[in-house]
Formats: C-alpha cells, sequence, structure tokens
C-alpha cells in the first residue's frame, strides 16, 4: 500500500528544487512497481487479467510518459549522491520511456513472436527501462555497473525469448558473449580507475583524475578510462566494437530490435555523456581524438556494411552503427551545443526507427520475411503503408524537411565548430553513401512488381495511426524543430 | 621488501589476458563462458588489490557488486545454451552460422 | 630468512597456481577439466585475496564462484553429456593474430606498470572490516544493492522461461 | 502589396502539394485545377509584387541552438525578382500545358502534387535568404525531381533514371555542404545580406588563399550537381524518362537554372578566389563544349534538347567564372524561354505521335503541325543564335565578357555557338521538312489548344526576350556606366558564326533526311556524303564519339558505378569479417581494443 502511494507520487516527481530528494520520488521504484505487478498479476492473476497484460503494461508507459513529460523538474539528488536528478537524466528517461511505449505497443500488435500473453515479455521491457533510467542518473560507478549488467542480461533474455526460433537463439548467445567481454572490459577498467584515483564516485573522481593521470599511476589511469570506453563503445553500437549489431538486430523478434536499436542506444550514449560531463570533464579534451576515430569508424563501417545487406533488420543494424558514428561526432565537438544536438537526433532517430520497424513489425508474417525482397511492390499493395516507409527511410537518410536532416545538421556544425573538419568530411560521404541502401528498399517498394501470390496485407486503424503519429514526429520535428531544441537547451542548462 | 601493487597487479593482468585469449580461440561454448568467468575473477582481483593498497573498503564492496553480476550472467548465459543445446544439440560457436546477410 | 621471504613464496606459489590453472581453463581438451581448472584458480586468487588479508571477499570468492558457480557450469556439462571438444582447431594464423593481440595488450598493461617497480606490501587492515564493509554495502550502496535485486529478479524469469521445457514452446504452436 | 504577402509564394504551393496528397488523390480534375492554380496565383503574386516593389517580409527565427539562430528569412533583390518572375511564369505554362498532356494519364494527381512540391522548393531556393535555407530547398528540389522523373515508375529506365539523378545530385550536395560549414566557420554567419556586409567590410582580405579557395569550390560543387557540369552532367540526359513536361521544367527554367542562379546568388563570396573563378570558367567551358559535341549524334528529339541545356548551362556557367553573374542571369532567363518552349514543342510532337520521340522516324511536321513547328522554329533559332532573337543577345553578352578578359575561352565559346547552330538545324530538318517516314508521323495533327497556346507565349517571349530590358535590370548601375556598347568583333563573329552552322546542317540534312531508307538513289549525294563523312562531320563524329565514349565508361563508371564499386568492395569486406562467427567477432573486439590501448601507451 505504501509502496503503491509512494510510487503515484513518485511518478508525479514533485521533486523540489536544491539538494535532498527523497527516495519515493525517485520514479525508478514505480517503474519497478509496475513491472513486478505486471510479472506477479500475470503468473497468478486471474484470467482475464492475464490476457490483458500487454496492454496494461502499454497505458502504463503511455502514463509514465505523459507524466514525465509534462511534470518532472530538475534539480536534486538521492541516495546520497548515487542518484542524480538533473535535465541529462530526464531527457533521456523520457526517450526511455517513448522507447518502451512504442516497443511494448507494437509487441501488442505485432504478429511477429511477442504475444502479450506471455508475460515476461510484457514485463521484461520495465526492468530494462528501469536499469536504463539509473544508467543515466547514475552518480557513481556501483550503480552504473549494476544498472548497465541488468540492461545487458535483461536484453540477452529479451533477444532469445522466441526459442522456438534458432535465429533468435543463436543471436542470444553472440550477444552473450560479446557482452560478457565487454562487462569485463568495464569492470578491469572500473578497477584500473578506482585503483589510480581512490574513488568510485564520479564527483570525487572528476577532480581527481586529472592528478592521477599526471602523476606516476598514469598509465594505469589511462588503461582504466580506455577500457571503460570500449564498454561503453560497446553499449552504443560504436566500431571497431559493433561486431553483435548486425546479428542481433537480425535474430531478434522485430519490436524487440526496435527497442535495443532506440533505447539500448539512447541508454549507452546517456552512460557516455554522463562519464564525460562527470568523472571523465578534467580529460575530455584528451579523450576527445579517441571518440572522433571511434565515430569515423563507425560511419565508414555502418555506412559501406549496410550496403550489401539483404534483409532490413540486419540493414537497421548496420545503419544504426553509422548513426551511433554521427551521434558520437557531438559527442567528440564536446561542446553544449554538441550534446543538445546529440539528445535531439536521438528523439528524431528513435521516430524514424520506430516507423520502419513498427510497420515492418506489422507486416512481417504477411510479407513473408524482412527481406528487402518481401517489400517489392509494397506500393501496388498498400500504397500508404509504402509512403510511411518512405518517410522513415528518408529521415533515416538525412533529408529535408525530416528531422533526420536536421539532425545530422546540427550535430556536423556542432563537430565543425569544434575543428573536426576531416570528421565532417567523413561523415559527408557516409551520408552520400548511405543514400545507395537507403533507396534499395524504396526501390523494391515502388518500383519492382509484387510476388505473384502475395496475400493481402492488413494493418488495423489504431496501428496505422501510431505510426503516422511518429511519421508526423519526424516531419514536425525536421520543420518547427525551435521549441523542442529550446526544451533541450533548457533542461540542460538547469543542471 | 615484499611482493608489492605490481606484483599483484601483473597476476590479475595475466589472467586477465589468458581468459580473453580463450574466449577468442575456444569455440566450445561453454568453455569460452568459462574465460569470460576467468576475465571478470581477473579484475576482481585487481579490484581487491587496489583496494588494499589504498586502504580502503569501497573496493571490496565494489567487488561484491562484481561477483554476484558475474553469478547472474552465469546462470542466464547457461540457461541460454541449454536452450541452444536442445534446439540444435550443438554447443559449438562455429555451429551458428545462420544469421548471415 | 624472515617473513619476507615466506610472503615471496607464498605469492609466487599462488601466482603461479592462479595463473597455470588459468592457462589450462584455456588448454584443458574436455570441458569438465576446463572447469575444474577454473575453479583452482579461482581458489589460487582467493588465496592472494588472503595473502592480502582481504578475508571477506577470498571467502566470498571460494564460495561463490568455486562453489556455486563451478558446480552449475559442472553440471550443465554432465546434463548436456559433453564429450572433449573434437574437430576442427584453430589454424596457425588464428593463433598468431590471438598472440600478437594478446603480445600487444601485455606490452601496453607492461608500460602502464614499469613505473611501479618498487615493492613493498599494502597497509595493515583495519581491525573492523567486515564492519565496514557492511555499513558501506547496506547503508551507502544501498541503491546498487536494490538494483542487484532487480537483476537478480531478471535472471530468475530469464532462466525459467528460456530452460521451461516444452521444447519448440507447445503453448504457441509456432513451427 | 504588403510584404507579408510574400508567404503566400510558399505557402500556397506546400498547401496545394499536402491537398493533393491528403484530400484530393482520388479525384484527378481537381487535382489538377488546385495545382494550376496555385501556380497561377503564385505568378500573379509574383508579378504584382515585383511590379509594386513590395519590401522583403520580417524575418522569424526558425531554429535558435545554443549559440547560433537559424532564421526563415526572404531576399528579393532584383536577381531574385527576375529569377522569380522567370520560375513562376515557365512554371505556369508548364501546368497549363501539363493539363493537355496528362490527360489521359491515370497517376495525374501524383504528377500534380508532385509538380507543386516542385514549385514549392524551387520558389524557396530562389527567395531564400540564407545558406540553411537554401540547402534544405536545395535538397527538397532534389527530392521532387526524384519523384516527377520516376513518375512512370513501371518503366525500369524510369526507376534508374530517377535513382541516378538523386545520387549524383547527393554527390555534388556533399560538396555544397561542406562549403556551406566552411563559409560558417570562416565568416561566422550564413545569412547573405550579413555575409555580404561583411565582405564589403572586408572580412576576407587577409585571409589566405587555399581557405577561401576551398570555401568558393565547396558552393560551386553544390552548382556542379545541379546544373548538370561536367563531371556530374550524367544524370541530366537520363532524367529524360520523366514526362515531358516535367524535362521542361527540370531542365529549361528551374532545377538546373538553380545552380546558375545559386552561383550568381553567392557570386559576392566566389568572386573573392580568383583561381575558384578559373576552375569556375572552365569547367563551364569544357561542360559547354563537350555537351554540343555529344548532342551532334544524338537520335532521340530529348536528349538532343538535354544535351543542349547541358551545354547552355556550361555556357552560363562560363560567364559566372568570367566574372559576368548578369550575363549569366540574362542567358539564364532567354534559355528558360527557348528551352522550355523546345521542350513543350517536342512534347507536342510526341504527344501527336503517341510517344515516339526517334527523329528519324518523324519528318514532314511542318505542314501536319504548323504552328508547333513555327514556333519550335522560333525556339531554335534563338537557341541557335539568331540575331534579332533572345538568344543572339543573351549569348552575344557572355562572348563579350570573354572578349573583355581576352581569355582563349572566346574561342571554346564560338565553336560551341557554332555546333549549337549545327545541331539544332540538324534536329529541325530531319523532324520537320521533307515527309513523313512513318504512318505515325504522315498522320499527325496539331495538338489542342491547351497545348499551343502555351508554345505561342512562350515563343513570343523567345523572339523578344532580348529586349524586355532584363539585362540591364540585372546589371544595375553597371549597365549605364558602359551603354554605349561595345565593337564589333564579337556581333559579327556571333552572326558568322550562326550561319556557317545553319548552313551545314541544313546543307547536309537536307539530302539525308530521305537517304538512309532510299539507297542507291543519288550516287553524288553519296559522294558528299563520303566528303561530309572525311571530313567535318568525321572529326565531329570521333569526337562526339569519343565523348559519348567517355560519358558512358569513364564517368558513369568512375562516379556512379565505381563509388558503387568501391562502396560494394567494402561492404564485402565487411560482409566478410562478419562472417566469421562469434569467436572471429571477439577476437576483432579484443584486437579493436588492443589497437586503442597501443594508441594510448604510444601517445
Amino acid at each position: 500500500m505504501i509502496g503503491l502511494a509512494s510510487g503515484a507520487m513518485a511518478a508525479t516527481g514533485l521533486a523540489p528544487a536544491g539538494h535532498g530528494m527523497p527516495w519515493w520520488q525517485v520514479p525508478e521504484f514505480c517503474w519497478l512497481l509496475v513491472g513486478t505487478v505486471l510479472l506477479l498479476g500475470g503468473c497468478w492473476g486471474p484470467e482475464p487479467l492475464r490476457g490483458r497484460a500487454g496492454a496494461v503494461s502499454t497505458a502504463f508507459f503511455g502514463l509514465m510518459f505523459i507524466v514525465g513529460l509534462f511534470f518532472w523538474r530538475p534539480g536534486g539528488e538521492a541516495f546520497g549522491g548515487f542518484y542524480r536528478w538533473d535535465g541529462l537524466a530526464i531527457l533521456f528517461k523520457r526517450l526511455f520511456l517513448f522507447g518502451g511505449l512504442i516497443a511494448s505497443w507494437m509487441m501488442l500488435r505485432s504478429p511477429d513472436g511477442p504475444r502479450s500473453e506471455r508475460i515476461e515479455y510484457v514485463a521484461l521491457p520495465w526492468f530494462a527501462v528501469l536499469a536504463m533510467g539509473l544508467m543515466a542518473s547514475a552518480g557513481d560507478f556501483a550503480v552504473l555497473f549494476v544498472s548497465l549488467e541488468t540492461l545487458t542480461i535483461t536484453s540477452y533474455i529479451l533477444v532469445s525469448l522466441e526459442r522456438d526460433r534458432a535465429t533468435s537463439l543463436e543471436a542470444g548467445i553472440k550477444y552473450l558473449i560479446m557482452g560478457g567481454l565487454s562487462a569485463a572490459f568495464l569492470v578491469y577498467g572500473i578497477a584500473l580507475l578506482y585503483g589510480t584515483c581512490g574513488t568510485l564516485r564520479f564527483d570525487e573522481m572528476a577532480s581527481r583524475l586529472p592528478g592521477a593521470l599526471a602523476g606516476e599511476l598514469g598509465p594505469v589511469a589511462r588503461a582504466g578510462l580506455l577500457c571503460v570506453m570500449v564498454a561503453v563503445a560497446f553499449k552504443v553500437a560504436a566500431a571497431p566494437f559493433q561486431w553483435w549489431v548486425p546479428d542481433v538486430y537480425q535474430g531478434a523478434p522485430v519490436p524487440i530490435t526496435g527497442f535495443l536499436a532506440v533505447a539500448s542506444k539512447a541508454a549507452g550514449f546517456a552512460v557516455l555523456l554522463r562519464l564525460l560531463w562527470g568523472p571523465f570533464a578534467g580529460v575530455r579534451e584528451a579523450l576527445v581524438p579517441m571518440i572522433a576515430w571511434l565515430a569515423a569508424a563507425s560511419i565508414v563501417v555502418g555506412n559501406f556494411g549496410a550496403l550489401s545487406q539483404r534483409n532490413l533488420k540486419r540493414l537497421m543494424g548496420y545503419s544504426g552503427v553509422s548513426h551511433a558514428g554521427y551521434l558520437l561526432m557531438g559527442v567528440a565537438a564536446g561542446t553544449a551545443a554538441g550534446v543538445e544536438a546529440v539528445i535531439y537526433y536521438l528523439i528524431g532517430y528513435a521516430a524514424a526507427v520506430f516507423v520502419v520497424l513498427g510497420l515492418l513489425a506489422g507486416l512481417v508474417d504477411r510479407l513473408g520475411g524482412a527481406d528487402l525482397r518481401h517489400l517489392n511492390g509494397l506500393a501496388k499493395r498498400e500504397p500508404g503503408l509504402a509512403w510511411l516507409m518512405l518517410v522513415g527511410l528518408a529521415s533515416l537518410a538525412g533529408l529535408p524537411p525530416l528531422v533526420g536532416f536536421l539532425g545530422k545538421w546540427l550535430v556536423f556544425v556542432a563537430a565543425f565548430q569544434a575543428g573536426l573538419v576531416w570528421l565532417v568530411i567523413v561523415a559527408c560521404v557516409g551520408v552520400v553513401a548511405s543514400l545507395y541502401y537507403y533507396l534499395a528498399p524504396v526501390r523494391g517498394m515502388f518500383f519492382e512488381p509484387p510476388p505473384p501470390d502475395a496475400p493481402s496485407l492488413e494493418l488495423d486503424i489504431p496501428y496505422r495511426t501510431c505510426i503516422s503519429v511518429l511519421m508526423g514526429i519526424t516531419i514536425i520535428l525536421g520543420v518547427a524543430p525551435g521549441p523542442v531544441v529550446a526544451a533541450i537547451g533548457g533542461l540542460l542548462a538547469g543542471q | 621488501m615484499s611482493p608489492g601493487l605490481l606484483h599483484y597487479l601483473a597476476v590479475s593482468g595475466l589472467i586477465f589476458l589468458i581468459g580473453l585469449a580463450g574466449v577468442v580461440v575456444r569455440r566450445n561454448i561453454i568453455v569460452v563462458y568459462m574465460c569470460l568467468e576467468l576475465m571478470l575473477a581477473a579484475g576482481v582481483l585487481a579490484m581487491v588489490v587496489f583496494s588494499r593498497f589504498l586502504g580502503q573498503t569501497d573496493g571490496q564492496v565494489f567487488v561484491f557488486f562484481i561477483i554476484t553480476v558475474a553469478a547472474a550472467e552465469v546462470a542466464v548465459g547457461l540457461a541460454l545454451i541449454v536452450a541452444l543445446f536442445r534446439a540444435r544439440r550443438t554447443t559449438r560457436l562455429d555451429e551458428l552460422n545462420t544469421l548471415r546477410f | 630468512m624472515d617473513a619476507t621471504f615466506f610472503e615471496w613464496v607464498l605469492f609466487w606459489t599462488l601466482a603461479v597456481g592462479a595463473v597455470g590453472f588459468a592457462l589450462l581453463v584455456v588448454a584443458g581438451r574436455s570441458p569438465v577439466s576446463s572447469a575444474l581448472s577454473l575453479a583452482c584458480s579461482m581458489v589460487f586468487g582467493a588465496g592472494l585475496m588472503v595473502q592480502l588479508r582481504a578475508y571477506f571477499i577470498a571467502a566470498v570468492q571460494v564460495l561463490v564462484y568455486a562453489g556455486a558457480v563451478i558446480v552449475l557450469f559442472l553440471f550443465i556439462i554432465m546434463l548436456m553429456d559433453l564429450r572433449a571438444e573434437v574437430g576442427r582447431r584453430r589454424g596457425a594464423l588464428g593463433l598468431l593474430a590471438v598472440a600478437v593481440v594478446c603480445v600487444s595488450m601485455a606490452v601496453a598493461g607492461w608500460r602502464a606498470l614499469a613505473p611501479l617497480a618498487g615493492g613493498g606490501g599494502p597497509p595493515p587492515a583495519a581491525p573492523d572490516e567486515v564492519r565496514q564493509f557492511g555499513r558501506l554495502l547496506f547503508a551507502d550502496n544501498v541503491l546498487p544493492l536494490e538494483v542487484t535485486g532487480v537483476l537478480l529478479l531478471v535472471v530468475m524469469v530469464g532462466v525459467v522461461v528460456l530452460c521451461r521445457p516444452g521444447g519448440a514452446d507447445g503453448e504457441r504452436g509456432r513451427p | 502589396m504588403p510584404g507579408a504577402l510574400w508567404w503566400l509564394l510558399l505557402l500556397l504551393p506546400i498547401g496545394s502539394a499536402l491537398l493533393i496528397t491528403a484530400v484530393l488523390r482520388p479525384y484527378r480534375v481537381a487535382s489538377a485545377a488546385v495545382s494550376v492554380f496555385s501556380a497561377g496565383a503564385c505568378f500573379m503574386l509574383a508579378v504584382w509584387g515585383v511590379a509594386s516593389g513590395a519590401a522583403a517580409p520580417e524575418p522569424v527565427a526558425w531554429l535558435r541552438a545554443s549559440d547560433w539562430v537559424v532564421m526563415v528569412a526572404m531576399m528579393l533583390d532584383p536577381l531574385a525578382e527576375v529569377m522569380l518572375l522567370v520560375v513562376t511564369g515557365v512554371g505556369f505554362v508548364i501546368h497549363v500545358f501539363s493539363l493537355g498532356y496528362m490527360s489521359d494519364d491515370p497517376g495525374r494527381s501524383r504528377f500534380f502534387g508532385g509538380l507543386s512540391l516542385f514549385m514549392f522548393s524551387m520558389t524557396g531556393i530562389v527567395v531564400s535568404g540564407n545558406l540553411v535555407m537554401t540547402f534544405i530547398f536545395w535538397e527538397l528540389v532534389g527530392v521532387s525531381s526524384y519523384l516527377l522523373i520516376g513518375f512512370w515508375f513501371e518503366r525500369p529506365s524510369a526507376a534508374a533514371a530517377a535513382n541516378k539523378a538523386f545520387i549524383v545530385n547527393r554527390i555534388g550536395d556533399f560538396g555544397f555542404l561542406l562549403g556551406i560549414l566552411a563559409v560558417w566557420g570562416t565568416l561566422g554567419d550564413l545569412g547573405f545580406g550579413p555575409l555580404r556586409a561583411k565582405i564589403e567590410a572586408g572580412a576576407l582580405d587577409t585571409a589566405p588563399w587555399l581557405p577561401v579557395f576551398l570555401m568558393a569550390l565547396g558552393l560551386f560543387c553544390g552548382a556542379v550537381g545541379k546544373s548538370a557540369q561536367v563531371p556530374l552532367h550524367v544524370w541530366l540526359p537520363d532524367a529524360m524518362e520523366g514526362p515531358t513536361p516535367v524535362s521542361a521544367l527540370i531542365h529549361a527554367a528551374t532545377m538546373v537554372a538553380a545552380g546558375v542562379y545559386f552561383l550568381c546568388r553567392v557570386f559576392f563570396l566566389i568572386e573573392m578566389s580568383v583561381p575558384a573563378l578559373d576552375v569556375i570558367a572552365w569547367t563551364g567551358g569544357a561542360t559547354a563544349l563537350v555537351a554540343a559535341l555529344i548532342a551532334v549524334r544524338q537520335d532521340d528529339i530529348k536528349r538532343v534538347l538535354a544535351y543542349s541545356t547541358v551545354s547552355q548551362l556550361g555556357y552560363m556557367v562560363m560567364a559566372v567564372g568570367l566574372a559576368a553573374p548578369a550575363a549569366a542571369m540574362f542567358h539564364l532567363c532567354t534559355h528558360a524561354f527557348f528551352k522550355a518552349l523546345l521542350f513543350l514543342a517536342a512534347g507536342s510532337v510526341i504527344h501527336a505521335l503517341h510517344h515516339q520521340q526517334d527523329i528519324w522516324k518523324m519528318g514532314g511536321l511542318r505542314t501536319a503541325m504548323p504552328v508547333t513547328f513555327w514556333t519550335f522554329a522560333a525556339g531554335a533559332l534563338a537557341l541557335a543564335g539568331c540575331p534579332g532573337l533572345s538568344g543572339f543577345f543573351s549569348k552575344e553578352a557572355i562572348l563579350e565578357a570573354a572578349h573583355e578578359t581576352a581569355s582563349p575561352l572566346l574561342w571554346l565559346g564560338l565553336l560551341t555557338a557554332f555546333l549549337t547552330a549545327f545541331y539544332m538545324s540538324r534536329l529541325a530538318m530531319v523532324a520537320f521538312f521533307g515527309e513523313g517516314r512513318e504512318r505515325r508521323a504522315r498522320e499527325a495533327k496539331e495538338s489542342p489548344a491547351v497545348m499551343v497556346v502555351p508554345l505561342v507565349v512562350l515563343a513570343v517571349l523567345s523572339v523578344v526576350g532580348g529586349g524586355l530590358g532584363i539585362y540591364g535590370v540585372l546589371r544595375g548601375e553597371a549597365a549605364a556606366a558602359d551603354a554605349e556598347g561595345h565593337g564589333w568583333l564579337v556581333p559579327a563573329l556571333s552572326f558568322l558564326v550562326f550561319a556557317a552552322g545553319v548552313g551545314t546542317g541544313a546543307w547536309l540534312y537536307r539530302d539525308r533526311e530521305r537517304d538512309p531508307l532510299r539507297l542507291g538513289a543519288l550516287r553524288d549525294k553519296l559522294y558528299f556524303d563520303e566528303v561530309y563523312g572525311a571530313t567535318v562531320v568525321a572529326a565531329n563524329g570521333r569526337l562526339a564519339q569519343f565523348w559519348d565514349w567517355f560519358d558512358h565508361f569513364v564517368i558513369s563508371s568512375l562516379f556512379v558505378r565505381g563509388t558503387g564499386l568501391v562502396a560494394g568492395g567494402v561492404g564485402n569486406a565487411c560482409r566478410f569479417l562478419q562472417g566469421v562467427g562469434a569467436s572471429g567477432y571477439a577476437f576483432l573486439f579484443a584486437a579493436g581494443a588492443a589497437l586503442l590501448l597501443l594508441w594510448a601507451a604510444v601517445r
């Protein structure tokens, strides 16, 4: 009872400005409560409720998202500084809730794999979102490590839940091994950093790290720094640590792919920004060249790797790697403008990815698969859906007036301002090359004949509406970015 | 003069590298997974060493978390491996090759 | 012949044991011998921790790793009735590449550690270290501790779902 | 006119496009009506605004990022006004023409929706007040032309052409984006007004030449793509796959001219770098010559016109490079009139011949389609540079600029002018004179009034366009300074070249027209053919053949397919690496980490 009440209050996030925030105002507790109740209700609840668990979960995601959008105000911290409640955390938490909302909506409606009657599909996203939220709020390496691993382990399970499909399990195993490797690097890196700075707290490390790097143990600290960066690069799917991405994206059920592509990547960036503007703030300048190289490698590998793909999910994996590269450009800029650009880019990327994968999720069994050839002739079978898909892909390709263009523009400008001209040139080459593979499905949809005995495609009105709304977001954010950019800037400045 | 930071760290670093090499070289998923555990154990050792040489306890608390996470990972990983074995009758990594472009 | 000498003897014994068994994990032909080597390596590692007077963590390491985790590994191996690894081994070129990577990392590590050539043990442990440990874990680090609770819940769900009998998922009826 | 009404210029076409896409798709007549109405209203608005000298509307802040602001601003100087009139005017005429041309196409709604979107983007480029807006509309033009070129998407060639146009344009835009960023990096502003003020205040006077050169070159890259200059001209002839009004719209007044217009718009930036001007001038000259050579060998009526367009665009770019942007704009305007006319006349022919485009299957249309013939002749003469017609004046202005700077480009320009006159007379002789070679040609009838009237309007403009005073408006006060004219050399040379070109063409192809079908009829004709083959045309033909080969194999393969190949190679490498399985991933992961560690250790 108390938990419920506190959860309700927490959801409203009535945190007073200033320091000190009672634990029950931490919204993650509310999310934990929802997840647990769903889990228990799904196991032992009455039958009609169990069948509706997916709808209930989606509704709660929507509720939490709306609450987060309208009621959260930055300022304050909890658990003695282990938990931060600032603009960065709020922005990312909204993004995670948005990702959870759309992904659970997709699971609810998609004929592909996950069904709302399987309670683990309903409950696990809540735990994943909870872990992401904590990652974005972490003020200490212990919180960061534990929540990051919680997210990773939840992702293994989500990816491989369709265990009657061999590809799903295979993707899970590959993810597991690569994830374990990155966890090992993270642990070792944290150990080395701890050994040289003598603390795990972000704020203390921020002041001690420059000294540690200059001191006798400097090389050790540097190695630790790099190991942590490797683990973060793994999480955001940056080259050369991106190998798991195509397999996992292809093997997972489509809604999960969308969830990973959007929320998990955003969580990685939350950590990256948190670290670079927290414990590593003093050495950010020194890390910029490395991040810039990671960005360039991701852009090249992602864009060129995607060229020869024949499966849309796999293609989205490679495209996700390239987008990680563009996002890293904004990080490498190392400026407030860069951070704003990254967050704006992430929002637009989320909307566009959900348009493409949402359509795929709704259609995949009728289309007969997720290969590019399955999309052939979509414009003749369902012109409206083909146009939706076109807009999604065009936004990913960065065509104006869609949000993909504006996000890229902001990121490029930030990198250019920081003097990373070579990186901007590489990125422009990548954008041009990306057109080849984003046009491939478009060409198939509009210019190829549909397969001879294609079943009729049907997508119910609410689902269509949802995708159309997402498409509307990509257009509106591209045409009228002012308010959102201003809001992001305001939240970050108030941090 | 008794063994110093260098010596303990060298042991931990060697174990880390051996584990890494094992992850790459071995084909059996279970053995690969053991090698991952080896790498985590190396991290644990390094953490304890640093914690003791700094004269703090924080590091050991963190070690507690590492061990918990490692155990959790083992549980999920082995469950996955069992599911895979049931579905495909294999535990060899190089036989996992259905996911291609 | 003083305490320092014995410390060195102890250190070398434990270090060689830990590293040697780690090598055996990688080199072992059968998964069972790998698992046992892993357990031994962990125990020797725990010995090093004891030498550093981190008794509590050493105990946890032995109990959780060498006890629970390795038993889990062995159990699964037995369950699946795995024989020794047969078939193709990695080619010489592959091993060379691995060696290059590991050696380069070792070189980087050595460069990092070189300034620490001096010896000297750690400062003496605080008398009430375990109490301190408890306070840190349950008071200061309560948030990560709670998250590990969530993690264990997730793991429980995951293991149940992944290993639930019914093979190709009878309730779904998908091919 | 109140300044705020200018916004309608953008709102009307986009509104029409949205209305058609969202609501009117099933209603073909309504779609066409809405689209034509919006185009007409825009034209009236432009005339009204220019005539009343309305001021540009207040700029609106579009985006405020942390330390910079992007405004939605309009810039309406004489340059923009002239271009605005041309774009809306020609656009309106083409809308009307499309009513007839597309009357029996089932996808008419989609077509008019695309046309409106195109008008929106194009108007946007014209009135844009800063580089960000220009770039956005620039890309939008690319998108809408993709939709229009690929309009008949059932044809694989149309799909390929649309893709090619889009991708080649993006290659140019890549340089354009870098150029914009360079401008922003060096001058710290993106609005045309502030930029000009900064340069006039001497912001670039002490700058080293290389960054300024690269900046100018980056901006030029965008124009190279959009205005189809060598080596990115390959998309334009293929873009003929679209419906003919689209060809007229894209190839005459608007999309391809956007590059030239943009060069004039930022001329104050480009002229800060003399080497960049040289690059521009020689690129333009090369384009003019190469395209004219290729045009000589083409048999498809629309392809001849397309190559001719490329050639004329090269002329305009050359003029910009010769520091005569006013002459470039002047030629752009006159060219817009007569090339739109030529395309629409070709469209009228194609419509009457049920989509037959090979000129060797036409013939004798002079009597069957008199209005089309006479208007086509007016356009062809104007293009060839007949004295007294618009093309003569504008071409002469460019040659005069070359003469003034004593550039060798003068001779190149004259050679191109000769070739232009030559292939236009060839086209006219083969298609319109003689007798119909096919039943469809013999049974051809004049097109309906809705198609003929726009032809007449454009023909009148083509004839008198040179005397409308456009040049004076564009040159501003400079016109008054040297109004008394120049020497007689250049006009005389251009006249000579025109006469020689038309004469040669008429002389050769007058006999040629029935020749291929009645072999052995006149031995001496064949003898002439051999002389002809051995001399003038052989040289021409070889060169043209060479360029055609160059065009197809070197440029297409190198830039279009070559990029694809390189990309495919990298893609295959990635595929190979990706194929190595999980332990391979682990190895690559570790190798990446080792690289990072080593990099840090070495530094």
